[in-house]
């Protein structure tokens, strides 16, 4: 069972470098890298206490966190614009986070309120805003591909390429990479030259299943041969570099509509969701991953660049605690939806008999007959 | 009224509504330069073109999934999957993702779109191609099943749905295609959810929908001429369901009958029959009976395929036992 | 007899299965070195190897379909789907493949494998992932799908599913895993297609399977308690659907209502219903009546979840209002 | 319009050359391609008389012929060992008939009849022997995929690899090289080490879609990229080339356990269907086909090569069409399945209450109180 643990393979900083080439902050303003860090920071911070929320049982059913992948998440979004379109899975609340949304409605979601951002319907695995234009965390692997290759479709009715046309990035995991729905949505994207990066968050696993062991090609960056779809592989603790790159790949699909695969090196510092304990992984693997946290390497690099010192820092990071504190007491003083309101989103176009029945209910309301 | 084709109704609309609303796209295998599997999209990819006309590679869960994600920034896609039996590629887009993304994501977002799909056996296509499984849809909230029998209902059924804001589909069948019906000219807009009286009677009510309402109809023509009074409820719509029209001509008449196109056992006759249990309990005269289709994979020699689906024969069958254990009650 | 838990009844048989014949493999997501998303496979790759206890990629239809081919070679795959809601995926391989190849090929080639799959509500998985499909696979000829609700019963039916040479689908259901019961040591071997009066009584029939078999037994203690005698129907199997069990039940008790999991619109519950108004018509006192989930994608949050699903309390207050209306038949 | 009609790219016999690589008929034994010759001829007989039985409707539902296919489907059954298996798709009349099948007994089948190769129940698309390993046509595009894939999957728990072990050829077309199926199929059997190779009959359509029109990357060979699944693609008029390219993959998958992905690029003379006119074809693509019809290229280059003589030639077309006359007489004669047969293989391991009804049947057998 020794090659069944999770190899370092393709996980070499080096192998990264060649692929991705990070940047020095030196070559971004210090308050663009100190926002990422503040950004990185707060989602760290609100990683944890979710992950403290649900062993307190604040939060239920299944809870995804982005521990690890704080500079990947947060490079992508700043290559986002705001008339941009995001899809993502269902490991999305730094996502969220980074987009603009509401620390504290994203936490009420997750704690089920109706100040959620998906009104308590949906919870960790579901959050959605409209006005933000992100279109959803998605639960099932690889749904979110085919909706977000036809948010891309749509685009194409909405004018012609150029540097201000709209895009879509769809976000996914490497074993994502595998299921039939990647495959008909990057033809479809190539066949019919959509404005779309599909971005794989590649953090080495499934659950405990590795990539070498679940991917044909291993290098999932160049899946995109089988559509002529241009890939690249970045380093995803580089927060810069994983920006330049997406932004990049969302220039050539705004103004030439021609789809990108986007593959960050990324790394889930704990188990797959907070309940599990990740048994599987080798010793020496998670001593490793230790070294692999991007905030304080990124931290670190900062203070050395000159950009930061450990006041700010620590200001930072009391800002992003506090701002997740005031999240929970917000969530928690936010009321659960009311019974009443069960049906409430039950069709967007009412229409006769829709069926209202609670358990036990008789199949026809009382007084009916006299309705006919 | 001018005679046209159940095809041509199914035409007719999607023509009507494209040139009504540019949001309106077609999507599906072979709908544009091959007319579709069943021409339904004819002359369509000539007048509109290929953008919104778009032939797609065979990727049932694929395109599906693309309309609904057009359909959620505005577009109103109406795919065709080739037959209700494809749409296995895509239920996950249409289950997991198009019936839930309005109430999941707390309303936020409506997902207009159109699923037309045509099932049915008897074309000697075998197992996997001549499959009814409607029931499969019919049992998912935030979906919406309509299921026409006539080119009338087809019309202005694809109308309604292709304006409503919710996913629609919409099941056509092989065997009705080329029947023909009067549709009256200009705009029609069915209303979603309510079933219909389509022969009204007094002695026993037949429940169909889709290819099984056209037999009754034609069974309960049968029978007038017999001095038998056969009352035909069309379902129209499986979800919503209404149950309230069914029970009303149940309660009236005390027995009934549901022809059902699909396997017996967990079809949609099952809920029909479970609803009139409940809903008319006190009026019935007799058990309310089913016929459906025996339960195996559809043989392709016709021989068996002929005997294992219902038929007008079956359903006369039925009736007259029905009306022959309760002669006391007329 | 030794207490253990459905997971490890579940465990156990599959145990007992790889022992006994070397073509029982096992397939799918995470069984091996993650033990299973719910640890039914835990210990099993150590002491079989990563050969017979096969972790898949993310691939449903790929690893479902793959079962198909080797079962007909001779192996007998035993899959794992993670959860019923992800067999979608896999949906055109278990229906147009597993259940027609046996037929279509006119018995050329029979298709010997198991798909474990659980499913069920109540968890805050939010809508796409807590569903109950098993009724669509319960309509599908050439299927089998058992629904066991004890660990005995777990343990006897997942061994005979996979000594059956037709396609299986167990249904396993979340909220039963760590629930405890006796199981006799050794090899056990349900007879697939039977139903069993788990509480005998005399009052009022209620009908259930998987989780609300266990909920209909509490219930039914419940009210012996109060001297109302009420006599549980497990199904066990949804097809085959042993109707003769459920009829010869209500005959006797002349009152009948069917507790399930599922939405209450063409659920299994309407199958139930439908087969006792037309099975036991003479004898019914009451209308049947079903209690079922709101039909609704069940939302996340634990206030709307709790209200959507069908309990115990509902159950009650549905027994009660049967026997209030019919108190003179007692 | 004009770019929708099938377009010539990809299918320059040039480029085909490049590619596959034909070679004259010299290296092969005299007999051995008369025999190619005759198979081919057979195939032709009996497609286009069964193109007549159904406008006669002595065959219904659907029916897909291989006319134009016919050196392909010669050349790859050629390749094919008795113990290896076979997987299809719908359109396989000449593969079954090639693989040895009864002709008459497969013309019964198209017939629906008792005696057909799947006893009536399968029709045109679902052909099956168990004896001569054709495990089915099937009618589900990319359906046949998975099921190909896990019948190699058993094969590695039959023995070891070897130059005598046993392997799996999956056929398939080049429109099913776009659904979800493909790409998990080819997935597995890449990390699992699957003795598969897997065809792609590239006849440049799929029903009216061209190639270039729905695929990303039009050299469908180059598409086993996204799994490491070494590709090739050889001009499917050239039997030889099509047999020599098949077995070098197969032995490959035999001794290296390495699936393989091999496309012929071949061509279809008549319509999707028989029902199908084909009207979206260009006249200019419609005459082009006729100069590619494989039958008299190859009469030709064999009597050329003086391996065959017109009577020769003549004696071998006028054996094929006394054989299919005789295999329609055959199914003609052959009775329809009987209607106490409805139930027969309704399944292979029997249990109570196995619905028996048939239509307007009551759902409780009569008498069946007395057996409760
Ligand atoms: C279709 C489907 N199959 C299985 C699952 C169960 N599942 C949830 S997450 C997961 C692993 C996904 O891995 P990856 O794509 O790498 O994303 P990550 O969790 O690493 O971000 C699996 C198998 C699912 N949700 N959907
Ligand atoms: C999943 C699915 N979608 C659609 C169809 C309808 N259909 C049958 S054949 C066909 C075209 C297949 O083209 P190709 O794979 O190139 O095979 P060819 O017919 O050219 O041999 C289509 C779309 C089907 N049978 N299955
Ligand atoms: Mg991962
Ligand atoms: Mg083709």
């Amino acid at each position: 069972m020794a090659g069944r643990t999770q190899t370092s393979r393709s996980r070499r900083p080096a192998k990264q470098q060649d692929d991705g080439g990070a940047t020095a902050p030196a070559d971004v303003p210090a308050e663009t890298s100190i926002d990422y860090y503040r950004q990185m920071t707060l989602i760290r911070e609100f990683e944890l206490r979710a992950g403290e929320m649900y062993t307190r049982a604040k939060i239920g059913g299944y809870c995804h966190l982005n521990l690890g992948e704080e500079a990947t998440v947060v490079g992508l979004m700043a290559a986002l614009r705001p008339t941009d379109y995001l899809f993502t899975n269902y490991r999305e609340h730094g996502y969220a986070l980074a987009r603009g949304m509401d620390t504290g409605r994203v936490m009420a979601e997750l704690f089920g309120r109706v100040d959620g951002v998906s009104a308590g319907r949906g919870g960790s695995m579901h959050l959605f805003d409209a006005e933000r234009r992100m279109l959803g965390g998605y639960g099932i692997v690889g749904g979110q591909l085919p909706p977000a290759t036809g948010a891309a479709l749509a685009l194409t009715f909405r004018g012609g390429p150029g540097p201000d046309a709209e895009a879509v990035m769809c976000q996914m995991g490497d074993g994502t990479t595998n299921i039939g729905a990647f495959h008909e949505s990057l033809n479809l994207a190539a066949i019919w030259q959509l404005p779309i990066v599909y971005v794989i968050v590649n953090n080495g696993l499934g659950m405990a299943t590795t990539v070498e062991h679940a991917s044909g090609e291993p290098d999932l960056y160049k899946r995109g041969c089988s559509y002529r779809i241009p890939g690249e592989r970045v380093d995803g603790n580089d927060v810069t570099a994983v920006r330049q790159a997406a932004e990049a790949m969302l220039q050539r699909a705004r103004t030439e509509r021609r789809p990108g695969l986007l593959e960050a090196m990324s790394h889930r510092l704990r188990g797959h969701s907070v309940v599990d304990p990740a048994r599987y992984r080798s010793r020496e693997e998670t001593d490793r991953l230790r070294t692999l946290d991007p905030l304080p390497a990124f931290r670190a690099q900062l203070v050395e660049a000159g950009v930061l010192d450990d006041d700010t820092a620590a200001h930072i990071e009391a800002e992003a605690a506090e701002k997740v504190a005031a999240a929970v007491a917000f969530a928690d003083a936010s009321p659960e939806p009311a019974p009443d309101e069960l049906f409430r989103f039950a069709y967007a176009t009412d229409v006769p008999n829709a069926p209202r029945m609670m358990p036990g209910d008789p199949v026809l309301p009382a007084g009916w007959e006299a309705a006919v | 009224m001018p005679e046209i084709t159940y095809r041509q109704a199914l035409h007719d609309a999607l023509r009507a509504e494209m040139m009504r609303d540019e949001n309106v796209v077609l999507l599906g295998e072979e709908i544009g330069l091959f007319e579709g599997s069943y021409k339904i999209t004819a002359g369509l990819l000539e007048e509109f073109g290929p953008e919104r006309v778009r032939d797609t590679p065979i990727s049932e869960e694929g395109f599906v999934g693309a309309a609904i994600g057009a359909a959620m920034l505005g577009m109103r896609p109406v795919v065709e999957i080739m037959t209700i039996n494809f749409s296995l590629l895509a239920i996950d887009q249409i289950v997991n993702h198009a019936a839930k993304i309005y109430g999941m994501f707390g309303g936020q977002t409506p997902v207009p779109m159109v699923i037309r799909t045509p099932g049915g056996g008897g074309q000697q296509l075998a197992a996997t191609h001549s499959q009814n499984l409607e029931v499969w849809y019919a049992h998912i909230p935030g979906l919406k099943v309509v299921a026409p029998s006539t080119p009338a209902d087809a019309k202005a059924m694809l109308t309604a749905a292709i304006r409503d804001d919710d996913p629609v589909i919409l099941l056509e069948n092989l065997s009705l295609y080329n029947t023909k019906g009067e549709v009256p000219e200009g705009e029609q807009v069915a209303t979603i959810g309510k079933a219909a009286v389509t022969v009204p009677g007094t002695d026993l009510t037949v429940v169909g929908y889709s290819r099984s309402a056209v037999i009754a109809r034609d069974v309960a023509r049968r029978f007038a001429d017999q001095g038998v009074s056969i009352e035909v409820v069309d379902l129209a719509s499986l979800r919503p369901l209404d149950r309230q029209t069914i029970c009303a001509s149940v309660r009236k008449t005390g027995r009934a009958v549901i022809l059902e196109d699909d396997w017996l056992s967990y079809g949609v006759g099952a809920e029909i029959a479970a609803t009139i249990a409940e809903g008319a309990f006190d009026y019935l005269d007799a058990p309310v009976r089913r016929v459906a289709a025996a339960e195996v994979p559809l043989p392709y020699a016709k021989s068996l395929e002929r005997i294992a689906l219902p038929d007008a024969d079956a359903l006369i069958k039925v009736i007259n036992e029905q009306l022959d254990a309760t002669r006391f009650a007329r």
